[in-house]
């Protein structure tokens, strides 16, 4: 037994919450002491996790630690799920991280990008949500974690309100292993609303001197669909989710997907579909959903984060969203992401970059973005073992060997063959292959979903199947057929097309009833936001960016 | 921009009947006009002016153009196109949608 | 270019009949004599900006000239940068002043009023078709800056290169600014030398003035606007069948 | 909850084809003529057959109009040489012939491109306007998106006897942004847009006065509107321009000091101003007319 040893983390734990000292009273601190705080409980080579979600951000605390010098701050192992914020970007500018292991960075895609050609952003590697939220468990434990929640007591219990997010993910592990959880919260009171997070597992709290920063992620202005997204929408439709009777699902947060979303009142209801397909949604609350969560198609929505201006009306709305006791809504990114990979009959989104064979990506030398929720939920779940119609019947058309699963999840791309600017979204080989981005990432391609994992490609030209394709030729001759006139396209074989056609691998429009002239605007249940405001009965408050009334 | 024209083989459009003209679309942003028109020569060709904002997709274009005439029978016809960056989709949208106009004289 | 004060130039338009004219925020409003007769005079100078409330003062001048003063010609002098960016002013509807101003200066001409506009410093944008723009005839002294905009604006707006524009300008005259290029588009009758008998000038503007609107006729002839007759007239025959 | 298009949301000729009778329409220099700008064409701009413009004479509910339709999305709708002479002459042509003419306005002014051409078009076609109110001819613009009756083109419509306005329209002569440059981001932020639609859209406009129908965002309910007014006019009368000018220095004293729309909404009968932002066009009118009395 080397007992001499046992309790080290701990004592270390305590020497660094006897340095912070006075600057706490007990759990709390002053803002202005919080730079302080930070030099004396985070140490050289620790893994440190700053939350910067999906959504909301600990910017206060990003900020306080982007103000420190190197010489208090260095040689930081930087976990954390999104990079959103230019002080996340300082963090590296100033030379600070040893090393970073990150999901998604959309927001400073363009600036990690920069970062990584100036050597100044040493990967780890970038994961999927679940992968990062595991290894929190496994050898990513941090030492300190930055976190941000609504509101405190004077206990130090947390309220999370509509967006939990990532935080019990980040904590738990961080709690239970003798690290240093820190919490900037807008406001300490003397009664929260309820206890999401107890103050057992919180050891340092402050009052922000300004709110949390939300990223509004998930509100798309119905005034900015196009005809073209209408007619993806209604192939979609019909094609997929009224053919394999889609029950479970999750959405992306594009366009083309809202299209369907306010399709389903309308278009939806045209064809009977109601009460047979889209009942269970693992999926932010989408301000687009109203319109068929209002017409009664909704059964749940579970989700990883809130959306900004859903609160009244998700409150309101509590048999379909998960509320707490407070009567308020409720998320969890984690938990979000394991209903997403074993719980849906399909995934449905949209990528910047298809290949030859189906991978997709967001990644270019000019912007590196990660992934979102995209790959845990596109992808196959061989763990899965309940059957739904959806699953059987997916899996019944790929052909299963001796030795694997029965069913398949259905995942489902949906594009255009060309993105805004005429680039186009079908290529041979991805930007994301480029050689510098792989010696970064060392020896990974940044693939978002492997085509592979992929059922079904969607585009205004039809769909493919490459579930039921029996050949890597074959898939690829499918995606050529759909891939219109991109120089991936312009190379299909006419004989080829027809005979996939005649096997019912390639589908235009008219093969699944869809006429293409049909495709219009007024198809869809509202064409702006101020219609959605209208659908929510005045419960939808939309940010002010999107209101024009 | 950039500029061709092209006549693409197509089976001879079949009424005489309809509008003399049609036009589909605007010429902004992304979007196009396509004007359609009767008495093209020869009878068996689609005969094709495009002007276009966006130079070097050319390819795109004609196969584009090439399946329309492929698949309606638009023979006799003179399409122009006035351009601003529209997806191959909506050139093929609003050719349709001229063509229909052109035929069933609809408005 | 000289810049004088807006009492010398009215003492050169009316003489010392000017004194008639009262000088207030930059807007002119009164009556003088030309060649011994009385002409109405509104307008602005000072390179001032026109809002609401100058609008209606204007107008108000134009309406007390029908009522008190019938067939009086109606002189309008022009230097203004344009309308007053002001969201106060748009709010409360400066389209709508600015087509009342227009409503009165068109009662007026119906009532037999003639009305001439001098262009005598800046006359850009809303400024001059709230009222200018809308005489008879339109003269414009030389050196008035005359025009939708000057090219450098033009190419900041259009972010089209200004020696572009400029190149063009050479053969397309409505793409440059000044009194000059504009008399070619027809939208001036004539440009008025600095230095000559400005009140001959103007009362045989008077004396000559007819309501036809013949900018377009002017524009073809002297070969700035060489389109816009003609499409008008085949609109014209084309409606007539 | 299926409905039509919205008007806003429709082209030039998808409007026109709605509002007039079924299939009356007859437009003048069609797209065949190819009339398209030669200043576009030299600065390498995209050129449309119909210039921007579509005109043409129909009728509606039986009566005959002159029509024209402004292309918003080509160049903003913006006033070029050709553009222009085709609506004075339209204008010309209705006060020659005695019908009333409509014009669906959607247009930010003068096109810059073609420098001062537009500007003489518009004022050429004020004067041909001015021609049809001498003689009674009703003339009607119709306003009803965002891109609106801006610049030369916001006057202009002034001009014209009656404004039929939806929710969506909005009309002006400065845009939001030059105002924001000239007055600076704290005296109005452009890209707060709820303070730019009731500073210039249909709703304050109506309230003001400065249209004359408020109505749903739908060709048919344009339509209906346009079908009120054929056979009135608002000819220019000493007693009509010394009333105006009564209104316009009334609301000017009433409303000139306070920047706050709302408090114009609540000076013309609006109480709820937060429901009243979210009601339709003709909600809207009813609200502020119940406020009234």
């Amino acid at each position: 037994m080397r007992t001499a040893e046992t309790g080290a983390r701990r004592r270390n734990k305590m020497e660094r919450l006897e340095r912070v000292g006075r600057l706490a009273r007990g759990k709390f601190v002053a803002a202005k002491d919080v730079p302080a705080v930070l030099k004396r409980i985070i140490e050289p080579g620790d893994i440190l996790c700053l939350e910067g979600d999906n959504q909301k951000q600990a910017d206060f605390l990003a900020n306080a630690l982007a103000s420190l010098d190197k010489k208090d701050l260095r040689d930081i192992h930087l976990v954390m799920s999104c990079i959103t914020l230019p002080a996340h970007i300082e963090l590296f500018k100033k030379g600070m991280i040893r090393q970073v292991d990150f999901c998604y960075a959309g927001p400073q895609g363009t600036a990690v990008a920069d970062l990584v050609k100036a050597r100044k952003f040493p990967v780890g590697a970038i994961h999927t949500y679940n992968e990062l939220f595991g290894r929190f468990y496994v050898d990513l434990t941090p030492r300190v974690a930055l976190v941000a929640a609504t509101q405190a007591d004077r206990k130090g219990n947390l309220y999370l309100e509509a967006n939990t997010e990532d935080t019990p993910a980040v904590i738990e592990p961080t709690a239970f292993s003798d690290g240093i959880v820190f919490a900037q919260v807008n406001k300490i009171v003397d009664r929260l609303p309820r206890i999401d997070i107890p103050a057992d597992q919180v050891d340092f709290v402050v009052e922000a001197p300004y709110p949390m920063h939300l990223q509004a992620l998930f509100t798309r202005d119905p005034a900015a669909i196009t005809e073209v997204q209408v007619l993806m929408a209604m192939v979609a439709l019909r094609g997929i989710y009224e053919k394999y009777e889609v029950q479970s699902l999750n959405h992306g947060v594009g366009f083309n997907t809202a299209a369907i979303e306010l399709l389903l009142p309308t278009y939806g209801e045209r064809l009977g579909l109601k009460g047979k397909i889209c009942k269970h949604w693992v999926v932010n609350p989408l301000p687009t959903m109203i319109p068929a969560i209002e017409s009664g198609w909704v059964e749940s929505v579970f989700a990883f984060g809130g959306e900004v201006g859903m609160e009244r009306y998700t409150a309101a709305r509590s048999d379909v969203f998960f509320t707490g006791r407070d009567g308020g809504f409720h998320s969890n990114r984690p938990m979000g992401q394991l209903a997403g990979l074993y719980g849906i009959d399909m995934f449905i989104g949209a990528s910047l970059q298809i290949d030859i064979n189906g991978n997709s990506s967001t990644v270019s030398t000019s912007r590196i973005t990660g992934f979102g929720g995209a790959p845990n939920m596109g992808c196959q779940p061989t763990g899965r073992r309940h059957p739904t119609k959806a699953w059987l019947k997916a899996g019944a058309e790929a052909n299963p060997g001796p030795g694997s699963s029965p069913g398949r999840k259905l995942v489902v791309q949906m594009v255009e063959t060309f993105q805004a600017g005429r680039v186009p979204t079908f290529v041979e080989e991805l930007d994301a292959a480029e050689p510098s981005i792989r010696k970064a990432l060392h020896g990974v391609t940044p693939v978002m979903i492997y085509g592979d994992d992929v059922t079904h490609i969607v585009t205004e030209e039809g769909i493919a199947n490459l579930a039921a394709c029996r050949s890597v030729a074959e898939r690829q001759a499918a995606i050529r057929a759909v891939a219109g006139y991109t120089p991936v396209g312009l190379k299909r074989n006419k004989r080829q097309t027809a005979e996939l056609r005649a096997r019912g691998i390639v589908q235009l429009p008219e093969d699944v009833g869809v006429r293409p002239s049909e495709a219009s605007r007024s198809l869809l249940a509202t064409q702006d936001i101020k219609g959605l405001v209208r659908w929510s009965k005045g419960l939808y408050d939309p940010p002010a960016q999107f209101v024009d009334w | 921009m950039e500029k061709f024209t092209k006549a693409f083989p197509s089976k001879p459009l079949k009424t005489t009947a309809g509008k003399p003209w049609a036009l589909a679309g605007v010429v902004g942003s992304g979007n196009l006009e396509v004007l359609v028109e009767r008495g093209g020569r020869p009878s068996d060709a689609m005969e094709c002016h495009i002007e276009t904002s966006i130079p070097g997709y050319k390819a795109s274009w004609l196969a584009a153009l090439a399946d329309f005439a492929h698949h309606y029978p638009a023979g006799g016809t003179k399409v122009t196109i006035n351009d601003q960056g529209a997806p191959p989709v909506l050139v093929t949208l609003r050719l349709r949608q001229a063509y229909d106009h052109l035929v069933k004289g609809s408005k | 270019m000289k810049t004088q004060s807006p009492r010398a130039l009215l003492g050169k338009l009316f003489g010392a009949s000017a004194k008639g004219i009262a000088i207030e925020n930059s807007l002119l409003t009164g009556y003088a004599k030309v060649g011994g007769k009385d002409v109405c005079v509104i307008g602005t100078c000072n390179g001032t900006y026109i809002g609401n409330a100058s609008a209606l003062r204007l107008a108000a001048q134009v309406i007390e000239c029908i009522e008190r003063r019938p067939r009086t010609p109606i002189v309008m002098l022009v230097d203004s940068a344009g309308q007053e960016p002001n969201r106060a002013d748009e709010m409360l509807g400066l389209a709508s002043y600015f087509g009342h101003l227009l409503g009165c200066l068109e009662l007026a001409r119906r009532k037999g009023h003639r009305l001439i506009t001098i262009a005598t410093g800046k006359a850009v944008g809303g400024a001059f078709l709230c009222y200018g723009m809308f005489a008879d005839r339109i003269y414009a002294l030389e050196s008035a800056s005359v025009g939708l905009m000057p090219i450098a604006a033009m190419s900041a707006v259009t972010k089209i290169p200004a020696p572009v524009l400029q190149k063009l300008s050479k053969t397309m005259p409505s793409l440059e600014f000044g009194a000059k290029p504009f008399a070619l588009l027809g939208g001036v009758e004539e440009v008025w030398p600095a230095s000559g008998d400005l009140q001959a000038r103007l009362a045989k503007a008077i004396a000559t003035a007819t309501v036809d609107d013949n900018r377009a006729a002017l524009g073809k002839k002297r070969g700035g606007r060489k389109l816009a007759l003609d499409i008008r007239n085949r609109v014209l025959a084309q409606s007539a069948k | 909850m299926t409905r039509g298009p919205l008007f806003h949301e429709q082209t030039a000729r998808q409007r026109i084809a709605a509002v007039v009778d079924r299939g009356s329409f007859d437009e003048l220099l069609p797209p065949p003529e190819r009339l398209t700008s030669p200043y576009l064409a030299q600065l390498g701009i995209p050129v449309s057959f119909d210039d921007g413009v579509v005109i043409g004479r129909a009728r509606i509910g039986g009566k005959k109009v002159y029509l024209a339709a402004q292309v918003g999305q080509f160049v903003g709708g913006a006033v070029g040489e050709i553009h222009g002479a085709k609506l004075t002459g339209l204008f010309k042509a209705a006060a020659r012939d005695r019908v009333p003419c409509v014009l669906i306005v959607e247009s930010g002014g003068v096109r810059l491109h073609e420098g001062s051409a537009g500007e003489i078009a518009i004022a050429e076609t004020m004067r041909a306007i001015f021609e049809c109110r001498a003689l009674k001819v009703p003339t009607i613009a119709v306003i009803g998106t965002d891109i609106g009756a801006y610049g030369g083109i916001g006057i202009l419509s002034t001009c014209c006897d009656f404004r039929v306005m939806t929710e969506h329209g909005r009309l002006g002569i400065s845009g939001p942004i030059v105002i924001e440059k000239w007055m600076g981001k704290k005296a109005y932020d452009s890209s707060n847009r709820a303070l730019v639609w009731k500073t210039s859209g249909g709703k304050t406009k109506y309230l003001l006065g400065d249209a004359e129908a408020l109505v749903h965002d739908d060709a048919g309910a344009v339509r209906e509107a346009i079908g009120k007014l054929l056979a009135k006019s608002s000819p220019v009368t000493l007693k009509n321009v010394k009333a105006r000018q009564k209104d316009l220095e009334k609301r000017l004293k009433r409303f000139g000091k306070t920047g706050d729309p709302d408090d114009v909404w609540k000076g013309m009968g609006v109480r709820d101003v937060a429901r009243a932002s979210l009601a339709s066009g003709p909600e809207f009118a009813a609200m502020a007319k119940a406020g009234r009395r």
